[in-house]
């Protein structure tokens, strides 16, 4: 019976698609590899329902005269017995800031001393503003007030001599990555699936209940359902309503909700001939009709966007949404007829001001159904309420991406995926950061960001971000929000612990089987 | 003694599409055993498809034998022998040298293999075996150097090498009855000439009947015990050789002994049949040679003239024969001299 | 040679080669030459070379050494123009009359095949023309909406001859052109062949296994053997006289249409292995099987020998025969 | 027979100068005439023609029967088939008989058009490659392997770039690119077969031009393999331009085709199989009239067969 | 033979370096770089020291130098860009045996089914069996595989559950992608089958083995078989091909680790050394299977000569 009772102990999940590696620096790692890490590594400090949870550390502190963190490790050990150092959460981030490794979020990591130097090749890697004092302390040293440093700053650790013996391909499969995690990764079949199981060197593996991880890789919704269905998986997540429905009605499943920051947009060529006028960037984000597109795509498993943070997004606790209005409801009301604005905008361009003359693009990276069903939508909007003719165009996402980041584009649609800090997607339009292709700054704009950013009065960064928000969309209007994604999810109901917060990196320790 | 083989009234009809073509109308005639039957005709006369009939080969072709012929061998009604019967019956019983060597062989199978066929399936023995017999076979029908010869392909060999294949072939499971449709048109005479030995042999040692389709008619005379002569798919004289060569009394028959070129008489026209003849797909009203015989009467496009039987032997079919018919002299050159 | 002179073929080798390092010598050495309006009559044992010499003077296949001249040019180095004229005044009827016809295109689409490369004629004139060939060859209109499967082999040889009549060549070889038919047909076809012949001064270059249409319709004869011309005479000479060994035995061989004749016993029987054209030994061929061979036949390759009167033999010994 | 009613009379001979003879006046035909009234008389190939025919007609006017448009979104979402829609409706309230119709005139323009311009570029290729033999062949069969091998998806990425519309046109172009080399290596081996048949040596004796050997020997003995090929390639085309659609080179909505129909049905096919099943019944229907009608016309086109 | 054979192989290594050659530039032609998939924010620095490592600053011709020189020294094609420290050889070894042995399984399965069916097909020509075995085809070809996927795995999984829903490692695994996959060679054998099965029944030399005394059962094997698959071998080679990397949705269904999928991301996500790689692979077995339906060809037609395919 001992034996029947371990092995219940299985969680059966899936990611759409596999990790390209589970090298947290590596330039290549994505959502499924730190959804894997989260299991398999030890980060420095874990966020659980919003709030830092020590992790790595048993504790940590911060001088806010020297601007320094100081964190003090637990007992950890590697899976392979060797405990887990300050030095290897060092040589992580010293990895991180190197240039040679081309770790995509960097920037991220200029709060740190000297790190912007350090990757732009003017200092060495060992003049981080990190240090190691001894095993047990890690000492990292900012340059500026940087209130979101935890939330940002990933701290893995990663043991330098077993890195460097495998090169390139640390992290890659499952010999050559070293957990030290609640689990450790067994298997990983590539494309198919990745097995980890209980990691009995882990600190707190008396705490760990479940035994074994399936993580499947498959992104086809009939596969899932037929995986539900027959408990091949406990967990799925979907937006299709017939889904829910039948989940719903079956007692051993639970449905939840749950926001994620992602949202859906469109982003506007400020450089293009037509687009270059700000009224005719409001008219089309106001033509477009959320209400509807979320019931017909999403059939209303999402929310309509007049904003470009969701309810997902919050500072210590408490919900952006709540403090600051959504700024294109107003706006949308002060103008009821876009039409209008249109027109108005087309003759300051010195153009014909009959709409049905105007053909407009939108350009988008999908070419899914769901995809094809939003461009209907557009298009079925701007005819109706503009009288414009709107050409979808759709391609595969590089090319779609080179198009934009060349400028040869009208009118994008994307989605993009926010994280934890609510500075994220705000970042994203700062001149410097040339990372949205909408070409068009202002100092005005970065000058509340960046201030935003430093603050650490919570009540001030709402202001400020809500004012830069309204910057953005109403009156530079450079994207028009259409949506924020919801996830819905089905959890077997004998699977407890679940954290279903989006930015919560508490992984499965918690999770266990009830029988 | 009963005959080897028997048909009667042997009717085979082809459905195209602009009717049906009715290639042999109501054949009748009997093999004895060891006996030589020689068919002759004009071509396109329906000897190829009574051959066939006899095998009843047209299974998967538009051809049909209609159900009121009656083919007996050995005392065993082919007609309504099952499948499993019929398999056994083919090449056994009987064997068949085809008219045509090029298309009567698989393009794609070495020839050894293809005359071994016949021996591995009714013989059982592997095929490693039946191409050595079939070495012995090919040697048999003077093909040079059969140890070579069997691993070669159709078309690496000459028409009357592949036609000696096809010979090798039929004989094979020696066969009760050999049905020799042109056995030698391909081949040279002095090859002829052995392979009619090795017939003859055959028939000899073995007591193979044989039915030989020819044109040559110096072979017939050499080789076959009597002749049978159609024409329009209706047989129009029967009789010995000597009845045939020398007291043949069809029009048709005539016209055949004529047409033979004269020693010396080179450069000459030939004598030769004008007309063409019935086109099979209409039905005869009357005597089927009456368009183009020259002593053709009003009653000959009327009536098929019935059998009128000269001999034991020798039955012709034909108006003049009639007793009141006016008497016609045999014209010179059709028999009973010899040039 | 004279003017006369149509085709003459000099040294003609074809070899086919299989497998590895292997020859098949199936024409290896041979000459001969036909004029305007003659008949030049082919015959020998089955396999030895005929048909493959007909292609190649025809240029079907590439001969491997050995020219070939039409009308005194080499046919090796016609220009396009030239060729073309050359295959409307050079054609062949096929020996194999089932598999030359394609079974998807109807008798009048066959036989106006040719005659669309080379006239000009109206849809009317090409099927009058088709009817009036078709009328030569001893067949009805009729014929003209069938397939080749729906005719017998002597109906296919003879919609064979109509094709190559119909581009009015002046030389046809005609690989036994005969072998399917009955003998009244026959007859109509070699008496159709003569009678172009007088009207046009046709050649022929006449291959055939049945000597005694050979001897009606030729003016020349030649006898291969394995590859080789072993005796070449005027007709009547060659009949009358035969010198070659082999020549002896084929003439003795043809069958009479005579059921008094014991022919078997008047015959000459040849003995021994009939050998295989590939890698054929040096000397004689027809040793193995000659009842006069001797060690020089053995040896050496006889060459052909004039023996006066245009009879020209291959035989060491026939002096002494 | 009644001998005794023969007057004397009609024993004399009278010979025969009207040597002629009795015959049956056939039709003059010619191969692709005699196939062709043959195919008439095949009653599955007009039945397959038939259905073809009404698929088409119903691809032209489908959308205008439904009466409703075929791009026009409404709250009827996800419905089934009913009186009111006939098919039912989609995802977005869109009718799905207009859809489907709609959908048809992209799929069965690009499926057959596609498949006989490949097919006839294939058999112009492969005929040619396999007549003219020896180094010319080689360097052909070279090339139809290098086309074949260069990643498609990068061809077409390269192609949505250059041609700017996404027309009909640039769909057939990319589908045509690469679509002959199969056709061509097909007939290039069945013309190998035949290459040495006698007739083609006569042919050539007779000074026929290479070309008419070709189009009158080789492609129509080649014929039978052929039709098939040209049938399997409609619903691969048919399938194939939904395919495009990922490179950016298909139908852009709200048009939309069949092999679109049942790829966005997918997801749901389990709760919604009608929006699935039609397009993909209309796919298979186009198949079957395609292979019934091949089927016919092979049997047309074989003189053998000739009943 | 041999002669032919080495002949064919020295072409085989030209097609594969032209093929090579010309996707290596197309590759380069096509908008975007590993970076652009990649959709992030990098300084300069990195993004110059990132195209450094992959040798992507360098000029296209250069690199394709470099490229080759790698797989001439070293006998490496080089690291794949999007999945760091994976070797694309590596890759490709380890992941064309899943592909290929659910995709050849999945060919065998249809070639041999196809062909005794669409021999049974032509020998009942227009009669019952013929009618079904052609409707089978035509829905082998016309209902979309991941339909069938699909309804399978519902199906075989969720209703009589006995097979695995997704993943790899058993032969239990295999079995729905398998069927799934044998589905459409299935229906194009059997119609090419039915089709030549045809033309070459109303040959003499079927009359003949007929007279023979053959059973029609042997004469099929023995006959019909060979003078009439060529068409079904032509389309084999290729066929044989694409399963390798030609079976991106069923992989995708069934979570199988092969490399359909590589040759598709490779090309979305721009990974170069990948795109290459796969595609060398791809040529390489498809020009091998060529060369083996070639010569297979010549020792099942000897009238085809291998001097005219030369
Ligand atoms: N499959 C067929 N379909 C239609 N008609 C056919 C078929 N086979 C044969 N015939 C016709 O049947 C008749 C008899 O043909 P058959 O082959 O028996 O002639 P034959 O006497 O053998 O002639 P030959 O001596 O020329 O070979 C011919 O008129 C021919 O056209
Ligand atoms: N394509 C080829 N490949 C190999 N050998 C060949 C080829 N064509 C002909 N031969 C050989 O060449 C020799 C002569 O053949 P050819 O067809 O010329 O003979 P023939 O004199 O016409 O015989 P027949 O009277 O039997 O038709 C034969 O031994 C034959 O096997
Ligand atoms: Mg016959
Ligand atoms: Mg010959």
């Amino acid at each position: 019976p001992a034996m029947a009772e371990e092995s219940a102990q299985v969680l059966k999940t899936y990611r759409t698609n596999e990790p390209a590696t589970l090298d947290r620096v590596a330039p290549t790692i994505d959502e499924s590899g730190k959804y894997i890490l989260h299991d398999a590594s030890e980060p420095m400090v874990r966020i659980e329902e919003g709030k830092t949870v020590e992790a790595g550390c048993e504790s940590y502190e911060y001088d806010e005269a020297t601007m320094t963190y100081t964190f003090h490790l637990r007992d950890n050990k590697w899976e392979d017995g060797e405990p887990v150092t300050a030095a290897d959460y060092l040589y992580s981030l010293q990895r991180m800031v190197d240039p040679n490794t081309a770790y995509g979020y960097v920037s991220d990591l200029y709060c740190i001393e000297n790190a912007e130097a350090i990757n732009a090749g003017e200092m060495e890697v060992s003049e981080l503003g990190a240090t190691a004092p001894d095993d047990k302390t890690l000492v990292v040293k900012l340059n500026d007030v940087t209130p979101a440093f935890l939330q940002v700053v990933p701290l893995y650790p990663q043991r330098q001599a077993f890195v460097e013996e495998c090169g390139d391909a640390y992290g890659i499969d499952a010999d050559k990555f070293l957990s030290c995690g609640p689990f450790r990764v067994t298997e990983w079949e590539h494309n198919s699936y990745i097995k980890m199981v209980k990691n009995e060197n882990y600190w707190d593996a008396a705490n760990v209940k479940l035994e074994e991880i399936n993580v499947a890789f498959t992104n086809d919704s009939n596969t899932l359902y037929s995986s539900m269905l027959n408990g091949t998986l406990d967990y799925m997540e979907t937006s299709s309503p017939e889904y829910i429905e039948q989940f719903e009605s079956m007692d051993d499943m639970v449905v939840q909700d749950h926001v994620t920051p992602t949202l859906g947009f469109m982003v506007f060529n400020c450089e293009d001939p037509v687009m270059s006028n700000v009224k005719v960037r409001q008219a089309i984000s106001l033509a477009i009709n959320r209400e509807l597109f979320v019931e017909v795509i999403y059939n209303n498993l999402s929310y309509p966007a007049y904003g470009l943070l969701s309810s997902a997004n919050s500072l210590n606790g408490v919900s952006f949404r709540d403090k600051v209005e959504e700024p294109l409801k107003a706006f949308a009301e002060e103008h009821p007829d876009p039409k209008e604005l249109l027109v108005e905008g087309l003759t300051e361009l010195g153009m014909d001001p009959d709409p049905s003359k105007l053909e407009i693009t939108v350009s988008s990276g999908s070419t899914t159904a769901s995809s094809n069903n939003a461009m209907a939508v557009f298009q079925q909007c701007l005819q109706e309420t503009l009288g414009v003719t709107m050409v979808p165009d759709q391609t595969e996402w590089a090319s779609f991406w080179n198009d934009c980041k060349a400028g040869d584009f009208q009118i994008g649609y994307l989605a993009w995926s926010g994280e934890v800090d609510i500075s994220f997607l705000f970042n994203l339009f700062l001149s410097d950061s040339a990372q949205m292709p909408c070409f068009y700054y202002t100092p005005e704009f970065d000058e509340i960001v960046n201030k935003a950013n430093k603050s650490t009065d919570d009540e001030e960064r709402f202001s400020l971000y809500g004012e830069a928000e309204k910057l953005v969309i109403v009156d530079q209007c450079q994207l028009a929000p259409v949506y924020y994604s919801v996830n819905r999810s089905v959890l077997r109901s004998k699977v407890k612990g679940w954290d279903y917060n989006v930015f919560s990196t508490a992984g499965r320790k918690g999770v266990y089987i009830e029988e | 003694m009963s005959r080897l083989l028997e048909v009667e009234n042997l009717r085979v009809y082809f459905n195209t599409y602009a009717g049906q073509v009715k290639a042999v109308r109501g054949v009748s005639f009997g093999v004895e055993k060891g006996e030589t039957l020689a068919m002759v005709g004009e071509s396109g006369c329906g000897k190829s498809v009574t051959a066939k009939a006899l095998m009843r080969l047209f299974e998967r072709t538009s051809g049909e034998i209609l159900p009121e012929s009656k083919i007996t061998f050995d005392g065993v009604d082919v007609m309504s022998l099952d499948k499993k019967a019929l398999h056994a019956f083919r090449g056994t019983q009987i064997g068949m040298i085809f008219q045509d060597p090029m298309t009567s062989l698989d393009p794609t199978m070495s020839v050894g293999k293809q005359v071994g066929e016949c021996l591995m399936i009714h013989e059982g023995i592997p095929m490693k075996e039946a191409v050595q017999r079939a070495v012995e076979l090919l040697r048999m029908v003077e093909i040079p150097n059969p140890e070579e010869r069997v691993k070669a392909y159709p078309h690496q060999l000459s028409g009357g090498m592949r036609q000696r294949i096809v010979i090798a072939t039929a004989l094979a499971c020696h066969p009760k009855l050999l049905i020799a449709d042109e056995p030698t048109t391909a081949l040279d005479v002095t090859i002829q000439a052995q392979v009619l030995d090795l017939l003859r042999d055959l028939k000899e040692r073995l007591g193979t009947a044989i039915i030989l389709v020819t044109h040559d008619l110096g072979i017939v005379a050499d080789f076959a015990d009597r002749i049978q002569v159609m024409y329009a798919g209706m047989i129009v004289e029967e009789g010995t050789k000597q009845e045939i060569f020398k007291e043949c009394d069809h029009p048709y028959t005539w016209a055949l002994l004529r047409s033979i070129p004269a020693e010396g008489a080179s450069k000459k026209q030939l004598y030769s049949l004008k007309g063409t003849p019935p086109d099979l797909l209409l039905d005869q009203k009357g005597c089927p040679f009456a368009s183009r015989c020259e002593y053709c009467m009003p009653v000959c496009r009327e009536y098929q003239p019935d059998f009128t039987q000269k001999s034991g032997t020798h039955r012709v079919a034909c108006w003049l024969q009639h007793e009141k018919a006016p008497r016609v002299e045999r014209p010179v050159g059709a028999g009973g001299e010899i040039r | 040679m004279s003017e006369t002179t149509l085709l003459q073929v000099e040294e003609l080798k074809q070899y086919f080669p299989i497998g590895k390092n292997r020859v098949v010598k199936a024409v290896d050495g041979i000459s001969f030459s036909i004029r305007r309006g003659e008949t030049f009559g082919l015959v020998g044992e089955s396999g030895c070379g005929k048909s493959t010499t007909g292609r190649s003077v025809l240029g079907i296949t590439k001969p491997t050494s050995g020219r070939i001249l039409y009308d005194g040019e080499d046919i090796a180095s016609f220009t396009k123009a030239q060729r073309m004229k050359f295959k409307k005044s050079a054609q062949m009827i096929f020996q194999d009359p089932y598999a030359c016809l394609d079974p998807r295109m109807t008798i009048s689409s066959i036989i106006k095949e040719g005659m669309e490369v080379h006239f000009r004629y109206s849809k009317k004139e090409a099927d009058d023309r088709v009817r009036d060939l078709l009328d030569k060859v001893g067949l009805t209109e009729d014929y003209a909406s069938r397939f080749p499967h729906e005719l017998s082999g002597g109906q296919r040889q003879r919609i064979g001859i109509a094709r190559a009549l119909a581009v009015e060549p002046e030389f046809i070889v005609c690989d036994e052109p005969i072998a399917a038919l009955d003998v009244s047909i026959q007859a109509q076809v070699v008496n159709l062949l003569m009678k172009v012949q007088e009207e046009r001064g046709h050649a022929y270059l006449f291959i055939s296994h049945d000597l005694s249409m050979v001897r009606h319709i030729s003016d020349y004869i030649g006898v291969m053997y394995l590859g080789s011309l072993v005796e070449t005479a005027v007709r009547d000479e060659i009949y009358s006289h035969p010198l070659h060994p082999y020549t002896k035995a084929l003439f003795s061989a043809i069958p009479k249409p005579d059921p008094d004749m014991n022919w078997a016993k008047t015959r000459i029987h040849l003995e021994g292995e009939v050998p295989s054209p590939i890698n054929t030994p040096e000397g004689c061929k027809f040793c193995a099987r000659c009842p006069h061979a001797t060690e020089q036949c053995r040896r050496e390759t006889p060459q052909l020998r004039d023996m006066g009167a245009g009879h020209r033999v291959a035989c060491h010994r026939i002096e002494e025969l | 027979m009644e001998n005794k009613n023969l007057k004397d009379e009609q024993f004399r001979i009278v010979g025969c100068d009207d040597v002629e003879g009795e015959r049956l006046g056939r039709p003059q035909t010619t191969y692709w005439k005699d196939a062709w009234r043959r195919l008439r008389q095949n009653h599955l190939a007009m039945f397959a023609m038939v259905l073809l025919l009404v698929i088409i007609f119903l691809t032209i006017f489908g959308p205008a029967i439904s009466g409703y448009s075929y791009e026009k979104m409404s709250a009827d979402m996800n419905q089934t088939p009913s009186l009111k829609h006939w098919f039912g409706t989609d995802s977005l309230g869109r009718d799905l008989f207009a859809r489907v119709w709609a959908g048809g005139r992209v799929s069965i323009i690009i499926g057959v058009v596609g498949a006989v311009i490949t097919t006839v570029i294939g058999c112009i290729y492969g005929s040619i490659s396999a007549f003219a033999g020896g180094r010319t062949d080689s360097v052909m069969m070279r090339i139809v392997e290098i086309i074949s091998s260069i990643p498609y998806l990068i061809v077409v990425i390269l192609l949505s770039l250059m041609l700017d519309d996404s027309g009909i046109g640039s769909i057939l172009l990319a589908l045509c690119i690469v679509g002959w080399c199969p056709t061509a290596r097909l007939v290039r081996g069945q013309i190998l077969q035949l290459a040495n048949a006698e007739y083609v040596t006569a042919a050539k004796t007779l000074g026929v031009s290479n070309w008419k050997i070709i189009t009158r020997h080789m492609l129509p003995n080649t014929m039978s393999v052929v039709i098939v090929n040209l049938t399997f390639r409609i619903p691969g085309y048919i399938f194939s331009e939904s395919f495009l659609s990922y490179v950016g080179l298909g139908i852009k909505t709200p048009d939309t085709s069949w092999g679109m129909l049942a790829a966005g049905a997918q997801g749901s096919m389990f709760f919604y199989p009608y929006q699935l099943l039609f397009p993909a019944l209309m796919i298979g229907l186009t198949m079957l009239s395609f292979t019934l009608f091949g089927d016919g016309l092979r049997d047309a086109l074989d003189p053998k067969l000739r009943r | 033979m041999k002669k032919y054979v080495l002949k064919r192989i020295l072409y085989m290594l030209f097609v594969l370096l032209v093929v090579t050659t010309i996707t290596y530039f197309l590759m380069h032609c096509i908008p975007g770089d590993p970076l652009t998939a990649l959709v992030q924010k990098l300084p300069e620095q990195t993004k110059a020291n990132y195209y450094a490592k992959y040798g992507l600053d360098k000029p296209v011709w250069e690199q394709f130098l470099l490229f080759l020189k790698g797989i001439f020294t070293e006998g490496t094609l080089g690291e794949s860009i999007r999945y760091p420290g994976r070797q694309v050889l590596d890759v490709l070894k380890k992941y064309s045996v899943s592909s290929g042995q659910i995709g050849v399984t999945a060919v065998a399965i249809g070639f041999l089914l196809g062909i005794m069916l669409g021999v049974v097909s032509a020998l009942k020509r227009n009669k019952l069996p013929d009618k079904l075995i052609s409707l089978i085809a035509i829905l082998g070809v016309s209902i979309p595989v991941f339909v069938v996927a699909s309804v399978l795995q519902f199906v075989f999984t969720v209703k009589i559950p006995i097979l695995p829903t997704m993943g790899w490692g058993s032969p239990k695994h295999m079995v729905l992608p398998i069927l799934c996959m044998s589905l459409s060679p299935l229906a194009t054998y059997t119609r090419y089958m039915r089709s030549s099965v045809l033309d070459v029944v109303n040959q003499d030399y079927i009359t003949m083995a007929e007279a023979k005394g053959m059973s029609f059962g042997m004469i099929v094997r023995r006959h019909i078989l060979r003078n009439s698959i060529l068409p079904s071998l032509t389309i084999l080679g290729p066929n044989v091909a694409d399963v390798f990397c030609g079976s991106f949705i069923i992989e995708s269904i069934f979570s199988i680790p092969g490399l359909g999928g590589y040759y598709i991301t490779a090309v979305t996500d721009r990974d170069f050394p990948m795109i290459i790689g796969s595609t060398m692979f791809y040529t390489g077995i498809y020009i091998l299977a060529l060369l083996i339906v070639d010569i297979l060809y010549v020792v099942i037609d000897p009238r085809i000569r291998l001097s005219e395919t030369k």
